[in-house]
C-alpha cells in the first residue's frame, strides 16, 4: 500500500475515532434541522421560506466541527513529528487530512443537504442544487478549514482563533453556494453562481495544501 | 541509506534562550553519538535540530550517502527515524494498527512489524488499545516501530526511559546489532549507552 | 526604490524624506477634494448625503489597497525571507483594518437614507465586513503566538491566503443582485458618475491613498526602531 | 482561597485558553448570524420571520462547541487522578466545570442573542425574553452537556456520543425557549413556557452533578 | 494525617487479565514499599488502586491515622499524592500557573510551593509555558507540586524518569527527608530507592 494510502486509511480512522465519523456532523446537522422548527414555532410556511438558507447555512457549519482536533493532536502527542519524517511533504499530509475530513463529514452531509431542505418545507425542485452545492461547498470548507486550523495550531490556542480565521474565509463560497440553490429554486440561471463555487472549491484543494504545509512545519520548530 | 552525518558549528535557540553554539560532530556508518548534559541542556533541541523539526540559528547539518552529500530534506524522508519524548502513538487505536501504519508510513513491511514485535515481546498485547498499555509496553510500542523500519540514522531522546531490566537488555542488543549493520545512532541518555560513541557534552 | 526598501538602512534613509512628503501631498490632496465635494451640487435624488461617497469610495478603496499591500509584502517575506517585508506587513494591518471600518461606517451612514437600514446582509457589505475580520484575525494570529519569526510567518501565510477576499469584494455587486451600488467608476464602457462627482471622489481617492502611505512609511520605521531596541535589549542580557 | 474558589479560577482560565473563552462561542454565534442571511439571499423581511427562531438555535448550538473539550484532556493527562485526590467530590468538579462553562460561553452568548436577533431583522420587542430565556436556556445547555460530556469520556468516543447523548436531552429546553420567545413576541402568555424552561435548568444545574461525579469515576478505573 | 497504610489479599484485574492477587503490604509513619516487577506486571495499577481510582477486585486497603482507622475516602482526600505517567501538567499554562493549581488544590500555600520551586531550581522556568519545558524540567514540576502539599502519603510511579544527576540526588534527599519527617513512600521503580522500603515483587 503506497504511503498516500497508508495515511489516508489512518486519517480515515481517526476522523470517525475522534467525531464519531459521519454521525457527528450528521447528528448536529439533524440536530440543527429538529431545532430550527421548534425555535421557530408552529406558524406554516414560515420556515419554508428561508428552509434552503437554513439548511445551508447548517451544512457549512457542521463543516466547521472538530477543525480544532485535525492537526493539534498529532502536533501534542509528536505524531506530526514522524509524519515530518515521513515519504510525503507537510502540504501533502495536510491535504490527505481535509480529504479525510471530507469523504468522513462532507461528503454524507451533502447527501443529507436536500432531505433536511425538504423537512424543513423547502422546494424538493432545490433538492438536486442543495447536493451539487453542498458536495463541491464542503469541499471547500475542509480545505480552507484545514487550513485556518493549521495555521492556529502554532499559536496553541484552539477555538477563537480558528472560529476568527476560517470564518472569514468561508464566506465566499457560502455566498456563491447560497446564491447557486437560490437562484436554481426560483429558475434563475444559477450556472456562474456554481461555476464561482467550483472555482472557489478547486483553488481551495490546490492551494490551501502548500498554505498548511508551510504553517504546519512553522507549528513544529 | 545515509552513512555519515555531520555538524558543523551548531547554535540552536529556543525562544530567546541560547541552547548551545560552536557544536561539532561526525558519525559514519557504523557509528554512535550520545548527547549527555543536565536537564534543559539542549539534547531534545539538538536531536529535533537533526531531525529538521528546529533550525538551528546558525551552522549546517550535512547528510552523506555512498554517492556523496545527499539533501538534507530527502536524507530525513528515506534515512532517518525519531523516538523522543511524545511517542505520537494514539491512545484510542489498537497497537497493531499504530505499528502497521507507522512501519509502512517509514518504508517497512507487515513483516518486519511482526518481527519486531516478536523481538520486543509485544505479541500478546498487539491487540489492546494503545491507552491501556504500561508505561514500558508502550515504550516496547515506540521502539518496535523504529526497528520495523528499514532506515539508518536512528535519532534516539532518551530510549531506555521506563523499560525493565529485559527490555533494556533487548534493547542494547538491537542497537549494538543496527551499529553492526552499519547503521548510525544519534541518543540523548542520562545513562551510558552500551557502545562505543561519541560524547557531547551540552551546557558546561 | 525596491533595493531601498529591501536594505533597512536605505529604507530609513528614503523614508525619512518620504513620509513627510507624501503626508504634505495628502493634506493637500484632501483638502482639495473636500473643496471640491463641497462645490458639487446636490444629487437629483440623494441630496446632500451623496457627498458621503467622497468619503466613504475612497475610504473602501485605500482599505482594499491596504490588504493588497499587506498581502504582497506578506509574500516578499514569505519568498525572499526580507525582515524588512515582515516589519510592512504588520504596519500595514491596523491601517488597513482602520480604512476599512471607516468604509463601513460611512457606507452604513449611508445606507441609513438610502436603503432605510444601518445593515443589509448584503454580498459588498459582507465582503468588505470579511475584510475588516481578516485584518483582525491577521493581528490576532500574530498577538496569539508568541515568538516572533512563527507569528510572522503564520501571520504571512494567512494573509496571502486572504487576498482570495479582494476579488470577491470588487466583483461581488455584478456575482450578487445586490442593493449596493454597482461598478459605476472602473467599468468596461467608462464611467457612469457625472464628471462633478467624479473629479472630487478621485482628488479624495489619491489623497486617502497618499495618506494610507505617508502612515504606512512612519509605522514601519516605528516597526523598525522597536525591533533595533528589542535586539539592543537582548544584546545587554546576554552581555549581563 | 477555598479549593472551589481555586477550581473555579482555573477552570474559568482552562475554557479562555481552550476556546478562546467568550469569543469562541460568540465568534461561533456571529458566524450563524452572518452565514445564515447571505445563505437565505438578499430578499427583504424572508430573514425576519425566523429571525428569533434562528437566534435561539444559534445560541444552541453554539453551547455544544467545545464540550468534547470539558472532562476529555484531564482524563487524558492525568489530570482527573490528581483532581480526585482533592478536597473536593467529583460531582462538584463536574459542577463547577459547568459553571465556569456557563460563565464564559452561556453568559455571553445570552447577553448578545438579543443583537444577533435584531441584527437578523427581528422585533426588537423580542429581546427581551431572547436574553432572559437566553440565560435559562444556556445555563442548562452547559449543565446537561457537561453530563453527555462525562458519560462519554467515560466510553473514551468523541463527538458521535455527545451528539446522540447531548441532543435528545437538550430538545426539551430548546422547545420550551423557543415557544417562550414566539409567544412573548407575539403578544401571548409566555410564562408557563418560560416556568418549564426555567425548571428545567434547575434540574439539570441539580442532577446532573452526581451523574457527572459518577462518570468520571467510572472513566478513571 | 495518615500514619498507617495497609493492603490485605488485594487482587486487581485489567480488562480481562488477573495483574495479581494475594498481595498483602504494611507500611508505618517514616517507611516505604517500592513495588518492582516488569513491564507490565501491574505496578502502576497497584499504587492507582492505593489512590483509590480503580477497585480491587478483592481485598481491602485500610488508612489508620493516629486517632485509629480512617474511613479511605477521607483519607485519599486529604493525604495522599501521586506522581504518575502522566503529570497533568497542561502545556498552554505558565509553569507557575499549575504549580500553584495543585498545590493550593492540595492544601498548600503560594510559599510552600515557592519553597518547592527554589529546592529543585526551577525559578528561572517558572514564567514558560509547560509545554516549553524540557522532559526534565517538566517532572521536577510535578515533583515540586508533590512536595509543596502538606501530604504524608505519597505515590511515586517512576519518579526517577527523565531526571538528570543531580535532580536525582535531590529527590533521593527529599524523600529521605520526607520519611524521618513520618512520612510515607508508595513507590514503584525499575531501580532501587536510596531509602530502606519493603520489597514488592510484581509478575513472578
Ligand atoms: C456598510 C455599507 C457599505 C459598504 C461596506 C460599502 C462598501 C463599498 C466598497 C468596498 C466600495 C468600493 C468598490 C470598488 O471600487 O470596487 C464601494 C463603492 C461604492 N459604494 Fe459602497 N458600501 C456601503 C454602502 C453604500 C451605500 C449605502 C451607498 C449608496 C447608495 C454606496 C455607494 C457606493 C458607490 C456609489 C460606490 C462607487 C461605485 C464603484 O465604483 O464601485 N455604498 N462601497
Ligand atoms: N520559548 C522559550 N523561552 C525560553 N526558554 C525556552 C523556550 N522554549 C524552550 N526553552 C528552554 O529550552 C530548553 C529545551 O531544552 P531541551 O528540551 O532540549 O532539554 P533536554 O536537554 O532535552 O532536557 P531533558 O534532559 O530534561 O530532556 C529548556 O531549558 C527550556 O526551558
Ligand atoms: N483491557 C485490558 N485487557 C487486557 N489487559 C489489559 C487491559 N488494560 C490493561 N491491561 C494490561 O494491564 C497491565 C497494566 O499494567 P501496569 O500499567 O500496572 O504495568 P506496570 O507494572 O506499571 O508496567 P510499567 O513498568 O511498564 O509501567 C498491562 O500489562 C496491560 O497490558
Ligand atoms: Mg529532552
Ligand atoms: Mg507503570
Amino acid at each position: 500500500m503506497s504511503a498516500a494510502g497508508t495515511l489516508l486509511a489512518r486519517e480515515l480512522r481517526l476522523v470517525f475515532a475522534r467525531g464519531g465519523g459521519p454521525l457527528l456532523a450528521l447528528g448536529f446537522f439533524a440536530c440543527v434541522a429538529a431545532v430550527l422548527p421548534l425555535a421557530v414555532g408552529p406558524a406554516p410556511g414560515k420556515l419554508a421560506l428561508v428552509a434552503q438558507g437554513a439548511a445551508w447555512t447548517a451544512l457549512a457549519l457542521s463543516m466547521l466541527l472538530g477543525l480544532d482536533r485535525l492537526f493539534e493532536p498529532d502536533l501534542d502527542d509528536g505524531a506530526l513529528d514522524l509524519l515530518a519524517l515521513g515519504p510525503l511533504p507537510l502540504a501533502f499530509v495536510g491535504a490527505i487530512k481535509c480529504l479525510a475530513q471530507w469523504l468522513v463529514n462532507g461528503a454524507p452531509l451533502a447527501l443529507a443537504a436536500p432531505i433536511v431542505e425538504v423537512a424543513l418545507g423547502g422546494p424538493p425542485r432545490a433538492a438536486p442544487m442543495m447536493l451539487a452545492a453542498g458536495a463541491l461547498g464542503s469541499l471547500a470548507f475542509a480545505f480552507v478549514g484545514g487550513t485556518g486550523a493549521a495555521l492556529v495550531v502554532a499559536a496553541r490556542r484552539g477555538g477563537l482563533l480558528i472560529a476568527v480565521i476560517v470564518i472569514p474565509l468561508i464566506v465566499p463560497p457560502v455566498i456563491f453556494g447560497g446564491v447557486a440553490i437560490d437562484a436554481y429554486a426560483s429558475g434563475q440561471p444559477w450556472a456562474p453562481a456554481l461555476a464561482l463555487l467550483g472555482a472557489y472549491a478547486l483553488a481551495a484543494v490546490a492551494l490551501s495544501p502548500l498554505a498548511m504545509g508551510a504553517a504546519c512545519r512553522n507549528a513544529l520548530g | 541509506m545515509i552513512t555519515a552525518l555531520t555538524g558543523r558549528d551548531l547554535a540552536v535557540k529556543r525562544g530567546e534562550r541560547l541552547l548551545f553554539e560552536g557544536l561539532d560532530f561526525d558519525v559514519r556508518a557504523g557509528g554512535a553519538v550520545v548527547v549527555t548534559g543536565p536537564n534543559g541542556a539542549g539534547k531534545t533541541s539538538l536531536i529535533r535540530a537533526v531531525a529538521g523539526l528546529i533550525a538551528p540559528v546558525q551552522g549546517r547539518i550535512g547528510f552523506h550517502g555512498p554517492a556523496g552529500p545527499i539533501e538534507p530534506d530527502e536524507a530525513r524522508r528515506a534515512g532517518c527515524h525519531l523516538i523522543g519524548h511524545q511517542d505520537g502513538l494514539k491512545g484510542a487505536r489498537a497497537a497493531r494498527e499504530e505499528l502497521l501504519f507507522w512501519t509502512r508510513w517509514t518504508g517497512g513491511g507487515a513483516a518486519s512489524a511482526h518481527r519486531a514485535a516478536v523481538l520486543l515481546g509485544l505479541e500478546r498485547i498487539l491487540p489492546l488499545e494503545v491507552r491501556l498499555l504500561s508505561a514500558g509496553q508502550r515504550r516496547r510500542l515506540a521502539l518496535a516501530r523504529l526497528i520495523a523500519a528499514p532506515r539508518s540514522l536512528w535519532l534516539l531522546d532518551e530510549p531506555f526511559v521506563s523499560l525493565d531490566g529485559a527490555a533494556r537488555a533487548t534493547l542494547q542488543e538491537i542497537l549494538r546489532r543496527h551499529l553492526e549493520e552499519g547503521g548510525m545512532v544519534f541518543a540523548a541518555s542520562h545513562e551510558p549507552l552500551p557502545v562505543a560513541a561519541q560524547i557531547l557534552e551540552l551546557g558546561r | 526604490m525596491i533595493s531601498a526598501l529591501v536594505n533597512p538602512l536605505r529604507f530609513m534613509a528614503f523614508s525619512r524624506w518620504a513620509a513627510p512628503a507624501l503626508g504634505a501631498l495628502a493634506a493637500a490632496l484632501i483638502v482639495v477634494g473636500i473643496a471640491l465635494g463641497a462645490a458639487a451640487p446636490p444629487d437629483y435624488q440623494q441630496g446632500e448625503t451623496v457627498r458621503i461617497m467622497f468619503v466613504h469610495v475612497p475610504a473602501a478603496w485605500t482599505a482594499m489597497f491596504a490588504y493588497a499591500a499587506l498581502g504582497s509584502a506578506s509574500f516578499v517575506f514569505l519568498v525572499f525571507r526580507v525582515a524588512l517585508a515582515d516589519a510592512a506587513a504588520r504596519a500595514a494591518a491596523p491601517l488597513g483594518a482602520g480604512f476599512t471600518l471607516m468604509a463601513l461606517i460611512t457606507g452604513s451612514l449611508w445606507g441609513r437614507p438610502m436603503w432605510g437600514a444601518w445593515w443589509v446582509w448584503d454580498a459588498r457589505l459582507t465582503s468588505v465586513l470579511v475584510l475588516f475580520l481578516l485584518f483582525v484575525g491577521y493581528l490576532a494570529l500574530r498577538a496569539a503566538i508568541e515568538e516572533e519569526q512563527r507569528a510572522a510567518r503564520a501571520g504571512a501565510i494567512l494573509a496571502l491566503v486572504g487576498l482570495v477576499n479582494l476579488p470577491v469584494i470588487k466583483f461581488s455587486v455584478d456575482w450578487w443582485n445586490t442593493l449596493h451600488q454597482g461598478e459605476s467608476i472602473f467599468r468596461a464602457g467608462g464611467p457612469t458618475i457625472a464628471a462633478v462627482y467624479l473629479w472630487p471622489l478621485f482628488v479624495m481617492g489619491a489623497g486617502f491613498l497618499a495618506a494610507f502611505g505617508a502612515l504606512w512609511l512612519v509605522r514601519i520605521r516605528a516597526e523598525v526602531w522597536r525591533r533595533r531596541a528589542a535586539g539592543l535589549a537582548l544584546q545587554a542580557a546576554a552581555d549581563a
